[in-house]
């Protein structure tokens, strides 16, 4: 619990920011050579990269899916991502957030297009403070876009959070760690669609529903970094293109 | 793939039926199975219980080890949710092998318990940076016919609420049990967890294996609340589940009707154990 | 090994059983929803749920039997059975105990009639208070019954240990630990048939003759109450088929 | 399906030799292959012993380890028996796969070793509570050629009957090894098992791995015996395995018949080894 | 089949380039890659860099842990390399498969570091016999465009000379962090890898991954050098790998090489991060 | 670190061998009967035993290679067969060395020979006194021909070490750990092949140079007594062939 307040008196979080600003985001798409799509986003101190292979035959066989795409995650922290060394196997939560991510993801791919093949999600946090599973969803929309796969929806993520009895937007670590309450939404814009919504702590029901207010908002901003990070993908592609 | 069409023609049936309020099982949508609590069946364990919930059937147990803190936390006890899928719960539980859904139902269930604070864990220390109770709270699947988290949540609540805990004292350099049973450090606080499936465009309280068949997503919300004291009633965990979406409306609807549905069944733990330990 | 005397001076055991007295053992048939054949069992303070699976497929395929149906049994304890929690990892004496118990089952079944496929018998001890070998295989059979697959007999089992010098049908734990021997035996009566014998402990060659006439009765014993159990299960199932 | 029909014609030759009391190799039915025994092999071990019985080669080594003590028996030692099935010891063992059929070996040697008490644990604690000696007995399974259980615990046995211990000094909060070697607290109680093939109705020692193809079922039976004191005579284990069963006649001659086979075999080992340490 | 017929292909088209002393990049057989090092960007770990060769990227990190020493070097902290390959870094890799190809690299890049004697792994003593500091150097493969050896090699050598170490203070029977960050005891000397690829009867540098795809075999030679004391130059590991040869002209060669690569990358290195900590 | 000399003044080493002489080798020819080629070598009190199983069936079979067979290696260390008792589970240092002496071996079989095949050499280091991987590798050589695999030729190997400032031919254990080099190589002689060449420590280029000579004598040394355990081998098995 914190003993130190979290927010000043004017307003003001420890890391500098309003209650409802973001971190600073910067999406990079395509930064991989191996995979089928790939990006990289810096999240504050936040960093993950993910890489996506596929659509690529099921193995073994006998999980591929006669009418869609099977769709995997994998969440993965990497040992030196954290304050305290961290064992590579991976940890109970590191398996629910790789189901959740799964399951944030997969409403928004066209999967009926490519029945008995399998697309994996890869995703490494190299460095982790807060928010790493709405940080990851963000990029994964865009690795997916990058290989080429079709999609309803970018899916945009975001937590709000509770601290010092206040609700603030893109939680970091330590308001996570020391503050009362966090709550990670994804969500597809054009489809209202809520695809991860998660919540622990403690708060009241008008709480939530401020929450989810404020959870829209931000999603909506970091849909707008999605989309600004293809456009200028897509142009330097094009401009490389036109240069060869 | 005759085995992806039956879903299909069962997803068409329960979403007509469910035009009228009505469920292939006669129930509302808003309705709860039957539900059966048996305390301290398993003697042997500081604490248990067992609920049946329609036909699914879950028994938690609590036992007390000594262990050493959390490095972070090394004036506080440990509580620890796990679960086991029994391999004849279901035909398709494989023995042995590990299972996200397990991971994800034992961590739902440890949160809503865990984040309403009913347990006060700094009780559980026995000295200081060196030695704590660790509480297992362990959470055994052993039929599964739907709606696995509100059933294991429940149980593993009554197992808790249940349990009386060891006394330990510290003599020079080992730690000595007494032998004497404790009263657990309870708050009063009582969280409950309420499952809602959502099925084209409704939502169904307490979803059965049926409809989780055939569900789009779920939305499991837990309500805790101090005693009777309504104002006290505050959300303390959330966890979306599969693979589909809710719109916020949808979502908003389903705390609603949660809330509800979470008073109906503390009343239901209140009268079947001692909340205050 | 005991400090205190373990049975009294007038024959009595510290539960208050005589010697060659059996504990209240309660068997019910078809308790589970999902498995095609079930029992539960109380045996003193043991309880034991017991689920079969099959003739089912076997998986993977190449472990199928071209002339007969595969048997398997998984014995495993809950972490709350015992004194002291209990990993879930199998331990070498579950591992053991799988393997005895399977054997002991396997000579009762007609495997031949299902060439090919798969019989899984799960064992989940929930409570364990001595001779949950026995108790586990007694309900299997019943279990075994219950899925419909045909037997040449039940196996019926129980164990005698020595405490305080003196041989005692059927031993809980306590006698177990603090006693000098344990035995357990499972019996086919119908066919004489030994399926299962262990001992550990140290006993005279005499008093090995006297425990297997002791194990011998005790089986039978046992045996009764398995077919009172299947005549019960059988006469409620007959009467609501008939109210249906 | 071949594979299967060679088993089904080897077993009818078996019977219908055995029917003239004769076997296979030209044993009568009760006699055992030729056993050799070399003490001390592995000389880097605190004991060792490698048995050679007919082909069956298991090699045995004692190793000791300082420990914690189990909770329930603060002041003994512990010995603990494994078995590695070395992959080509059979074209059957697959390496690195975990198999029921090593646990059970090691459980049966260990029970045999074990409930004779031929060793004092409680002789192997150091510090009562906080440090004991583990005495690990390993036995590698180098190559099958049946009756792998009587080659284990005759190789078991003569490591542990050959071994000595470290001497430890408890100095404050340190244990110091002073490099001097000690005695075993031995009972001078030597424990041997002997397993009995049951094939049709007759019961065959020291099962070859042919034999042990076709049979019904084995049971080991292990007397133990103090010194030459034949009046201490003793069953200390048994075990029944494979998936055949005896009637009570059967067992009661298999328990006859392993007297007399385990006093030849003790008689061998005391050759071999000093069963006082 | 086809799989396999192409690397023929290709491996004919580089030994006929490479008689001309080319290569299919355009490099000489001689040259490296381009090299990128970036410093610090795990700025959460005690020490990171990320080495970008060619299209290869390892990010390695270092890590404190407070742990046990190694009974016999009770007075000596611990280093510990480890080497993960993330699964979008190949389509070969698999997600949680424990890979020979990793323990070979983590443990070619440990020698390298731990004979060079680089790091005075004596100063990492918190408290003789009882408590030392771990130094995780983790290496993590993040893409595979050849050479990983190298590469690794090159991230935690400049991982690890950038760390700082925190300082402990003992007190009584517990550990203190003051939160103080020491510079590493380090002795100035540098171990640099440099792997060749034999490809028919050529030695290629800092082998492509299609060169790895189709050599006979690789050698790499790790050589250390105090400051810029070329006297101090010695060898400090090799490790020949996959199943092809070289005669032992082509060692003699493969060495010589080696060791002029080894001051380029030396040079690089110093350019980048201060070798004495 | 050395604190006594491991070497005497007249240039004796601590076992009583020179600078340059080998321990004594005995190596033994089949002497497993569940194998397809077997050997045991004794390099002085280092004992390993070598099982060939093959070429069989692959298994799994989608590990079988179209144009050759597949070929591993297992280098396994008994429990008992070093100073501390060493778990049975297989450390790094085992999965490397098997990776090593599998690389070793395979330039040495015809595999062409056998498409679609899979040969597997089992190794069990019974005891360790230095250089078990050499001892390893050179017995397997004689596994191999044991079991009738054609060979390009034998693979020989020795370590060299520097102990006290000077190079020692083939390392014992107290050399390895307190010298200041060890440095293992594997030859095949009529193909002038260096197979395995690993080190550790600090050596000079110069006695780099001097150290693979002494290797290459040293794994001649080796060869020849490979070459006269084959002949003994073949010789007694000709002559009990006579006699049958």
């Amino acid at each position: 619990m914190a003993t130190e307040k979290l927010i000043s008196d004017d307003g003001i979080r420890n890391d500098g920011r309003k209650i409802d600003e973001l971190r600073e985001i910067k999406f990079d798409i395509g930064v991989l050579k191996n995979t089928d799509g790939s990006a990289y986003v810096e999240w504050g101190r936040t960093k993950i990269l993910v890489g996506v292979m596929g659509p690529r035959e099921s193995h073994p066989k006998h999980l591929a899916l006669a009418d869609k795409a099977r769709i995997d995650a994998f969440y993965r922290m990497a040992s030196f991502s954290v304050e305290e060394w961290k064992s590579p196997a991976p940890s109970r939560r590191e398996t629910e957030l790789s189901k959740v991510i799964r399951e944030a993801l997969s409403p928004a791919v066209f999967t009926e297009y490519f029945p008995r093949t399998s697309i994996d999600i890869f995703i490494e946090v190299l460095q982790a403070d807060g928010s790493t599973r709405c940080a990851a969803i963000s990029a994964a929309s865009l690795a997916l876009v990058d290989a080429g796969i079709p999609m309803r929806d970018l899916v945009a993520s975001i937590a709000v959070g509770k601290v010092d009895g206040q609700l603030v937007l893109d939680v970091q670590d330590k308001e996570d760690k020391e503050g009362e309450s966090d709550m990670p939404m994804a969500y597809m814009p054009s489809k209202n669609a809520v695809t991860l919504l998660q919540m622990d702590g403690q708060i009241t029901q008008e709480e939530f529903a401020r929450s989810i207010d404020m959870l829209k908002k931000g999603c909506l901003e970091v849909y707008r970094l999605q989309r600004d990070a293809i456009e200028a993908h897509f142009k330097v592609s094009e401009s490389s293109n036109e240069e060869a | 793939m005759s085995a992806r069409i039956i879903p299909v023609v069962k997803r068409k049936q329960i979403i007509e039926l469910s035009d009228s309020g009505k469920r292939t099982d006669g129930r509302s949508l808003t309705d709860y199975r039957n539900i059966e609590i048996i305390i301290g069946d398993i003697d042997k364990a500081e604490g248990s219980a067992t609920v049946i919930l329609g036909g699914t059937r879950v028994t938690a147990g609590v036992k007390f080890e000594i262990g050493d803190p959390f490095p972070d936390t090394p004036n506080e006890g440990v509580m620890q949710v796990s679960a086991e899928f029994v391999p004849f719960a279901s035909p398709e539980f494989e023995p042995g092998k590990p299972d996200e859904t397990a991971v994800e139902l034992a961590r739902v269930v440890d949160r809503g318990l865990r984040e309403s604070k009913m347990l006060d864990t700094s009780k559980l220390c026995i000295e200081p940076g060196k030695r704590v109770w660790i509480c297992h709270v362990d959470l055994y699947i052993l039929d599964h016919c739907g709606n696995l988290i509100d059933t294991a949540a429940l149980a593993g609540l009554c197992a808790l609420l249940s349990a009386k805990m060891p006394e330990a004292k510290v003599k020079g350099d080992t730690v000595e049990l007494t032998g004497k049973k404790l009263p657990m450090p309870f708050s009063g606080i009582v969280p409950i967890n309420v499952t809602l499936a959502k099925i084209g465009d409704k939502l169904f309280a307490d979803p059965s294996f049926e409809e989780e068949e055939v569900l789009d997503c779920r939305l499991s919300v837990a309500f805790m609340q101090k005693g009777d004291d309504e104002k006290s009633l505050m959300l303390c965990a959330m966890q979306k589940g599969e693979a589909g979406y809710m719109t916020i409306e949808e979502v908003t609807r389903a705390v609603e009707l949660a809330k509800l549905k979470s008073q109906e069944l503390r009343s239901l733990v209140s009268s079947k154990v001692n909340i205050n330990g």
